[in-house]
């Protein structure tokens, strides 16, 4: 497209020939009244509000709308001509007469001087804009919002005004929506995609955390409304450096690797089934891993602790072992709850002036320093109470005034029940198993335990080897522990690896199949068998061979031989036959 | 007396026999009927064991491996998986019931299936009756009694 | 030990005798294939038994000295008290004894005759079969009584057995029947033990044949094998090239033991185990079983257990010449 | 019926037809229009079906069901030929006279004549009618004489002809020069030039195009393109099919609104069969141009007359307009280049084909060339189609033609162009009327009105006076009509159509409808008319389509010339015209002759008086519902301002005298 020269209030301008008139203004700085333009949806052109007066190359006058009058050579705008002020005036006034006062109309009103306007408010929220309308279908793609009826009755609604069917729950109308007129509602199990996710991503495309490396923003696919519906691309629109390729695909790369460190943690128990406790019902209820995002300084809360309306709490209650320790979920401990939660009772301490409750079956301080600190916590006041907090409730009215929730425990050491009224809740919630471990311990060889963590070679003799040969367990995904343990286990670990590569070769089990050279006779039966394709073929003796080193002995090959030619180093045939007449005489 | 079905069982090292070693150590009461041998892996274990068993004496051959996908070496126990269907098959051409020769997944962790199994199996060759397939020679005893006889 | 015996005899003509027990006569036709090496067996050996082309009574071989016969070859399989009788009277009489053919080794086609009891077949045969006419339901009987007396017939067993499996065996030459060049490499290496006191094989070795299978006579192409699926020879054109096992055509040849020269796989028919089960297998079918089994190209049970139904008389396939060999005999009783 | 397979075949089958006609045979043209369906012609119709049939007159008599000639006002109408004799108002009891005596005996049926209101005489022919006699009708003169069922019928007029020109003898600029040259312009209502519009279409890049008739047509009060595709719809055809020649189409659409089934299903029976002949279709009389029309049926919104929000609806979407600054022509349906054009201005190309564009220029005024149908509605005498050439003032159409106002009423406006258009003022002695103009500055305080009666009739003229053509609607208002209930009853309709995507057209409708309500209510406040001006100068300036932005036309001309009736209303609270309820009184005046004739009209026992006396209506129990005005045929009753009428009546009492007392002559109709 060529470049053209326009006037625009009397100045001399350069655009684009064919692009919008409105973007044009805009730059210069002119600022100009839209209520239903959006720089990356189809301008509509209903609002009005941008209506400028023109000269066309022939001189002729109109009044037409910025937002959509493609830019032509010779061309001569007005912007705030007496005849499209009035005009912005009159229409502006018109719209504030059928919709209640809102922020948008009143400052666009103050703008333009109209207080009042002269008809008087009216009540709608909604300004037919048609941002949502458009923003869902070009944008999005569900094309889940429409206009209902016509004139004046005109509205914004779902398909035959139901539940519709083809909405994803973005949340982009909402967003859009200049009027907070469009509310979502989770119906169908279906999930409002912005919802707030504490440790997650709060939207589509983010920074993971302010300590990221790389320090970048990244899009969440599960979240981008362009992995879901194929529409927006708004991002790569506003990237000025062209950063944003949606082509780039997760890849899988393979790596040879000589040996590997299995370290992939665990997850927090979802304290939802734990109905009691009320979590995702009862507001300020919340885990120790939210707490945790709260005390932190790049957390949601700045660092500061707060209730959910932003106040601060009076009281908090930390209850240990949500989870843990019971036979209906996990009967383990999770080892690192009670220092935590210590550690929690001191923060709320340190900042805030909140009563703390400690709610615990039996505080494990087992570690180097762990009984001082404890010691340290209940010098600082903190009320630590021998019961687990059994229940959480809303406070009736009286008990309001105390505290939001009523926590509800039977006091071991007093011997009575009690119910202690608080503002917040945090509950510790079991270390689990990630619930692909199962899946990840197959790839790697690696059994998993009736709890679920990576079961070890041996728990005393080799805590961080696996039954594997060269995979090796660190950290919690072998079972609950905290930093300290952690990192000495890691560092056994990696240890364990080093030497195994330093060394350079490996030690094989004297356990192999091997395969009688005089007796193959080239079958090629067995090549198949063996799993880690330590059975070749060798053509020029038309015999088949085993790889040693490749060979882990399970003798599948053994019993698949038809000419009796591969012999297993241990279990072999003559033993078993041996066992068996053993054992049947 | 009643009859005692005697069972062999192929138990795969590292999930079976460690299930089994599980069933044991967690106390489980397990049928006295069913003699263990291990071996590396379901894979390993080869038809002639099966029949060997059988013509040795035992009344019922148990075999049991790690879950599918879940074996120690991969694949091993798909082999056996492909191989039992044609034991069985023979087994039965040879007018044997079937069922003496069974198949089944037990992990590591499965002590109380593995108790399970056991028990079934050993049940279900009590009421099957005995094999009787030890080696004796009624034609030939017979031709040497009539030789001597004459 | 048959060794020193065997020297003893050095002094007058090796003494020979051959005799056809449950078999089809055609591994004495064999010994008749071996052309020219027929005059030198005759005039090596004196040949003092072999009913089929002369005239012999039992009596006559009663009659001799218990170790007279240098050498016995003994074909067909044990089916009746009368093979039974003459297996037990040439073990007396004989220095060596020696299984001659898949038969007398193994069982042979006779002992798939296991697959049934002797009452089975015989109601078969003279009764159930769609060509019987036996309206007096008659069935043989091993004594009869006529004018001049009783006139008896040997009984028929209920299992047919190897020569092994009823008689001490010292040697073993398998093949349906052992091929005739293989039966001149023996001859001459018992000329050479006879004649050059070369010493003798150990006992129980398998004369005639080779260690490896019959893959390594096979000139086919093998490569990795997956089975989708089991072809009869009849309902394909096999490729000349590949290995027929591959084609999904059921092949004994990687646990049959090789001899024969890969007369039938080179032929394009598939190895039925004439020669036996290989060193170092002690079940033929069995292991042919654990074979196929791991190639069978699919991991779901269903499938694999409809695969397994495509393969025609099972039993009679793997164990086709070594039935009576099998570690699983039929039920008995 | 055979293909046509070249413009020869297609002239000689002409010819063929032409000598197969027996021109002494008698034939009855009955109309089956729209027009007279509603007047009950079917029943008439299968009446002469039966009767000829039990009378044995098949082979003498043919009965032919035509399209709308016009005339509705007399219907159900029928022309028997060769006499060419013109019945009207004609019922089923009537068949058997015609039958009997015109068909039978050739007898000329006295009672069904029309009877000249002037004169009094009754006339015979058709043609003499004053109806008739002063139209000019190019497009509806055929709907009379044939059957729009008949192929034949179309072709034996000549149809088809102006087609078989185009392909076979013009290059397609030729055509589009020819549309340029006869000045032929749009009549849907901008009055864009016909020609210009092909040609920039025709030029358009873009692939494949296409040609869309416009038969959306939803103006109060007008039904000259359903006369025509109920009548004579191989006439749009035909056009269409020039026009996709010409502009380099295949593929055209008729949109044309749910309500009118019979022109659907007339067009559909046209198109079947000109597709049968080869007239459409593939290879069209084998000139190797292939063309289709497609028969698309609108929802019924009136927003879906606007060009873009009719390719918005065809092309399946909600019909909401979109701006024009890039013409459809360029990206029109389905963003390809489309030429829309209307019904009538489509029948008008085989004219310009046929005919010449020079002839057809040398129709009409200088800027508009060629007939203009419009629909006469509202006080009139004569309603129905009329088409006539462009120029003819007003004063012809309403009068010579329209037979001027029923009932000695006094002329007060006509408004044209439909719901968009304006009122044009007709009265012009009214002192009301001469105020009003001084004060928008159409005349100096001691100049006369010119009465508009004279104002030649074409696009211009009428923009000028500050209405327009618009579609063709003329409705008719005389001395009862208030003009701010008109401008009121115009933004009603326009509300309920209104899409409702543009701010001004929708919040702005809403805000006129409320004043002009609060106007007519009686609650108008100082300052409304200048709000309504205000206003509506926004709906012009900044709507997005032609219905907001020609919206305030119905306001902004009555304010223009009836000022003085707003300003009575909100002023005064009266509506002069006595038809706002709320600001009408009702009194009896001196006339009264105490007949009792309103006493018995009143539902609401408001008047009382003695017979013979003065009677007098209680303005407590009136409730204006204008029933005893109807009745009384002494001017006795009068609507007057609200607050007036006890004053009237109090007058009146001073007045009164008996009749008895009265001199003669005032007494009576």
């Amino acid at each position: 497209m060529a470049t053209v020269k326009i006037r625009i209030d009397g100045q001399q301008v350069e655009a684009e020939e064919g692009s919008f008139l409105l973007p044009a203004i805009q730059e210069m700085g002119v600022e100009i009244p839209t209520l239903c333009y959006y720089k990356y949806a189809t301008p509509y052109a209903a609002c009005r509000m941008c209506v400028v007066e023109i000269w066309d190359k022939r001189k002729k006058n109109k009044v037409v709308t910025a937002c959509n009058y493609p830019i032509a050579e010779g061309l001569e705008v007005l912007t705030h001509s007496p005849r499209v002020v009035a005009a912005r005036r009159t229409n502006l006034e018109m719209l504030m007469s059928r919709c209640a006062p809102m922020p948008v109309l009143q400052e666009m009103g103050k703008k333009l001087g109209i207080e009042e306007p002269r008809w008087g408010w009216g009540t709608d929220t909604c300004i037919l804009c048609g941002l949502c309308v458009r923003v869902c279908d070009e944008i999005v793609g569900a094309r889940a919002l429409g206009f209902a009826s016509r004139g004046a009755d005109r509205y914004v609604t779902t398909a035959f005004d139901g539940e519709a069917d083809s909405c994803i729950l973005c949340g982009a109308c909402a967003s859009i929506c200049p009027t907070e007129h469009i509310q979502l509602e989770e119906a169908d199990g279906r999930k409002i995609i912005h919802d707030e996710v504490t440790l997650g991503p709060n939207s589509a495309i983010s920074v993971p955390f302010r300590q990221a490396v790389p320090n970048v923003p990244r899009i969440d696919p599960e979240y981008c409304i362009h992995f879901r519906t194929g529409g927006c691309t708004v991002c790569s629109q506003v990237c000025p450096k062209d950063c944003i390729h949606y082509d780039e695909q997760e890849k899988t790369e393979e790596i040879e690797v000589g040996t590997i460190v299995l370290a992939t943690g665990f997850q927090d128990l979802d304290p939802e089934i734990l109905k009691p406790y009320g979590y995702g019902k009862i507001p300020n209820v919340i885990t120790a891993m939210e707490f945790e995002r709260m005390n932190n300084a790049a957390g949601s809360t700045g660092g500061k602790i707060q209730l959910q309306n932003g106040a601060e709490p009076r009281s908090i209650a930390i209850l240990h072992c949500i989870g843990s320790r019971d036979e209906r979920h996990h009967p383990y401990c999770s080892r690192v709850c009670c220092m935590y939660g210590l550690k929690f009772a001191h923060l709320v301490k340190e900042k805030t002036e909140a009563e703390v409750y400690q709610l615990y079956i039996d505080l494990r301080a087992f570690g180097k320093g762990y009984e001082e600190f404890y010691q340290r916590i209940l010098s600082e006041g903190v009320n630590v109470i021998r019961g687990k907090g059994t229940e959480v409730v809303r406070a009736g009215r009286g008990r309001a005034e105390e505290g939001d929730l009523l926590v509800r425990c039977e006091d071991t050491l007093a011997g009575v029940f009690r119910e202690i009224p608080v503002d917040m809740v945090i509950l510790c919630t079991a270390l689990e198993a990630h619930s692909d471990a199962k899946e990840t311990g197959r790839k790697f060889g690696v059994s998993i335990g009736a709890d679920g963590w990576f079961i070890e070679r041996h728990p005393k003799l080799g805590p961080v080897s696996t039954a594997t040969d060269g995979v090796f367990l660190a950290g919690v995904c072998q079972g609950p522990k905290d930093i300290p343990d952690t990192v000495a286990q890691g560092g056994a670990a990696a240890a364990e690896a080093m030497s195994l590569m330093i060394r350079g070769e490996v030690e094989m089990d004297a356990a192999c199949a091997v395969i009688d050279e005089e007796k193959c006779c080239g079958c090629r039966l067995c090549n198949d068998l063996c799993a880690y394709s330590a059975i070749t073929f060798d053509e020029e003796k038309e015999v088949s061979v085993v790889n040693e080193a490749l060979c882990k002995a399970c003798g599948t090959c053994v019993a698949g031989c038809p000419s009796g030619s591969i012999k297993g180093l241990h279990f072999t045939d003559p033993q078993i036959y041996a066992e068996i007449e053993g054992i049947l005489s | 007396m009643s009859f005692e079905p005697k069972l062999v069982g192929f138990l795969c090292n590292w999930c079976s026999y460690t299930g089994a070693d599980l069933a044991g150590t967690s106390r489980l009461k397990i049928p006295p009927n069913l003699r263990a041998i291990r071996v590396m892996c379901s894979g390993r274990v080869d038809p002639s064991f099966i029949l060997t068993a059988l013509s040795k004496g035992a009344d019922g051959v148990l075999v049991l491996g790690c879950h599918p996908g879940d074996c120690h070496y991969s694949e091993g126990n798909y082999n056996c998986q492909r191989r039992l269907p044609i034991t069985k098959s023979l087994v039965e051409q040879m007018g044997i019931d079937p069922r003496r020769v069974r198949l089944e997944w037990v992990s590591a962790s499965e002590a109380s299936l593995f108790q399970e199994v056991v028990s079934e199996f050993t049940e279900q060759i009590r009421s099957l009756g005995p094999l009787e397939l030890k080696e004796f020679d009624f034609d030939r005893a017979a031709a040497d009694a009539q030789l001597v006889h004459e | 030990m048959p060794s020193s015996s065997m020297s003893e005899g050095m002094m007058a003509k090796p003494k020979l005798a051959l005799y056809w027990a449950a078999s089809c006569g055609g591994c004495e036709i064999a010994v008749l294939d071996t052309e020219l090496k027929v005059l030198e067996i005759a005039d090596f050996f004196d040949i003092i038994f072999w009913p089929c082309a002369l005239d012999f009574k039992y009596d006559d071989v009663r009659a001799m000295e218990d170790k007279s016969i240098t050498l016995t070859l003994f074909n067909g399989a044990i089916r009746n008290s009368e093979n039974y009788e003459i297996a037990k009277l040439l073990r007396q009489k004989s220095v060596v004894m020696c299984a001659f053919g898949s038969c007398a080794s193994d069982g042979g086609i006779p002992a798939l005759a296991n697959l049934k009891s002797k009452e089975e077949i015989l109601q078969y045969v003279y009764h159930d079969s769609p060509s019987t006419t036996n309206p007096e339901n008659v069935r043989p009987e091993t004594a009869h009584q006529v004018a001049e007396g009783t006139l008896r017939l040997p009984e028929m067993w209920n299992t047919v057995r190897s020569l092994g499996q009823v008689v001490d065996v010292d040697y073993i030459i398998p093949g349906c029947p052992p091929q005739p060049d293989q039966i001149s490499i023996v001859v001459d290496a018992v000329v050479d033990i006879l004649k050059n006191g070369k010493p003798l094989p150990p006992k129980g070795t398998v004369l005639g044949a080779d260690v490896r299978t019959c893959c390594d006579e096979c000139d086919r192409k093998k490569d990795v094998k997956k089975i989708k699926q089991f072809v009869r020879p009849h309902e394909v054109v096999a490729d000349p090239e590949v290995c027929l096992l591959e084609q999904g055509i059921l092949c004994m040849g990687p646990a049959t033991r090789a001899g024969c020269g890969g007369k039938c796989v080179n032929a394009g028919v598939p190895c039925r185990g004439c020669y036996g089960q290989p060193a170092n297998v002690k079940d033929q079918g069995a292991k042919m079983a654990s074979a196929i089994g791991g190639v069978l190209d699919t991991d779901d049970p269903k499938e694999i257990e409809e695969l397994v139904a495509t393969i025609p008389d099972m039993a009679g396939t793997f164990y086709r010449f070594s039935m009576s060999e099998s570690l699983l005999r039929r039920r008995q009783g | 019926m055979n293909r046509i397979s070249d413009p020869k075949a297609l002239a000689s089958y002409r010819e063929k037809l032409k000598a197969a006609q027996d021109p002494n045979k008698t034939m009855i043209h009955f109309c089956a229009g729209t027009g007279c369906i509603a007047c009950g012609c079917e029943e008439v119709a299968d009446a002469f079906k039966k009767r000829i049939a039990d009378m044995g007159l098949e082979s003498s008599v043919t009965l032919k069901l035509t399209g709308c000639p016009g005339f509705c006002e007399r219907g159900p109408l029928a022309t028997v030929y060769p006499q060419g004799i013109f019945y009207e108002k004609i019922g089923v009891s009537d068949v058997d006279l015609i039958l009997e005596k015109t068909v039978k005996h050739g007898q000329v049926v006295e009672k069904l004549l029309y009877k000249d209101p002037t004169t009094g005489k009754k006339i015979v022919e058709e043609e003499e009618i004053p109806f008739y006699k002063k139209q000019m009708r190019l497009l509806l003169g055929s709907n009379g004489l044939m059957d729009p069922t008949c192929l034949d019928d179309y072709i034996l007029l000549g149809g088809y002809e102006g087609m078989a020109k185009a392909l076979s003898g013009m290059q397609p600029e030729e055509i589009v020069q020819s549309v340029i040259t006869s000045g032929l312009r749009g009549r849907g209502g901008g009055g864009f030039p016909t020609g210009w519009k092909w040609d920039s279409c025709r030029k358009a890049e873009g692939k494949p195009k296409y040609v869309i008739c416009n038969a959306d047509e939803g103006d109060p009060g007008a039904f000259m393109d359903r006369a025509i595709l109920e009548g004579n719809p191989h006439s749009v055809i035909e056009g269409m099919v020039i026009g996709a020649f010409a502009i380099g189409s295949n593929e055209g659409f008729v949109y044309v609104r749910h309500e009118y089934p019979l022109a659907v299903k007339n067009l559909n029976i046209a198109l079947k069969q000109a597709r049968q002949v080869g007239l459409l279709g593939k290879d069209i009389l084998g000139t190797g141009f292939d063309f289709d029309i497609e028969v698309s049926r609108g929802g019924g919104a009136f927003v879906c007359g606007e060009s873009t929000a009719l390719m918005a609806s065809l092309e399946g979407k909600i019909g909401e307009p979109r701006p024009k600054y890039v013409h459809t022509t360029d990206y029109g349906l389905w963003d390809k280049p489309s030429n829309l054009n209307n019904v009538e201005s489509w029948a008008n190309i085989p004219l310009i084909i046929k005919g010449g564009a020079d002839w057809y220029a040398s129709i009409g005024t200088e800027n508009s060339k060629g007939t203009k149908v419009f629909a006469l509605s509202g006080k009139i005498s004569n309603t129905g189609l009329v088409e006539v050439p462009m120029g003819i003032t007003l004063r012809e159409i309403l009068y010579d033609i329209g037979g001027g106002i029923p009932g000695n009423k006094k002329f007060k406006a006509v408004q044209t162009g439909g719901p968009s258009g304006g009122t044009l003022v007709v009265e012009t002695e009214d002192e009301m009327v001469h105020r009003s103009m001084v004060r928008s500055g159409d005349v100096q305080v001691d100049e006369t009105v010119k009465s508009l009666l004279d104002l030649p009739v074409d696009f211009d003229e009428l923009t000028k006076a500050g209405s327009m053509m618009g579609s063709g609607g003329m409705i008719v208002m005389d001395q009862d009509s208030c003009m701010v209930d008109v401008a009121k009853y115009f933004i009603h309709f326009l509300i309920e159509e209104s899409c409702g995507k543009c701010l001004p057209c929708r919040e702005g409708l809403r805000m006129l409808h409320d004043i002009l309500e609060r106007i007519t209510n009686g609650e108008g406040r100082e300052g409304d008319v200048e709000l309504l001006q205000e206003v509506s100068n926004t709906l012009i300036d900044t709507s997005l389509c032609q219905l907001g932005g020609s919206a305030p036309n119905p306001v902004l001309s009555t304010i223009r010339y009836f000022r003085d009736e707003y300003d009575a209303h909100v002023r005064d609270k009266r509506c002069p015209a006595g038809v706002c309820n709320a600001l009408v009184g009702y009194a009896i005046n001196e006339n009264c002759i105490g007949d009792g004739q309103c006493v018995k009209a009143c539902p609401s026992d408001a008047i009382s008086g003695d017979p013979k006396g003065l009677y007098r209506i209680d303005q407590s129990k009136c409730i204006q519902c204008d029933a005893c005005y109807q009745v009384c045929q002494f001017d006795s009753i009068v609507r007057v301002g609200r607050d007036e009428a006890n004053d009237v009546q109090r007058r009146a009492k001073e007045r009164w005298v008996p009749v008895k007392e009265r001199p003669r002559e005032k007494v009576g109709v």
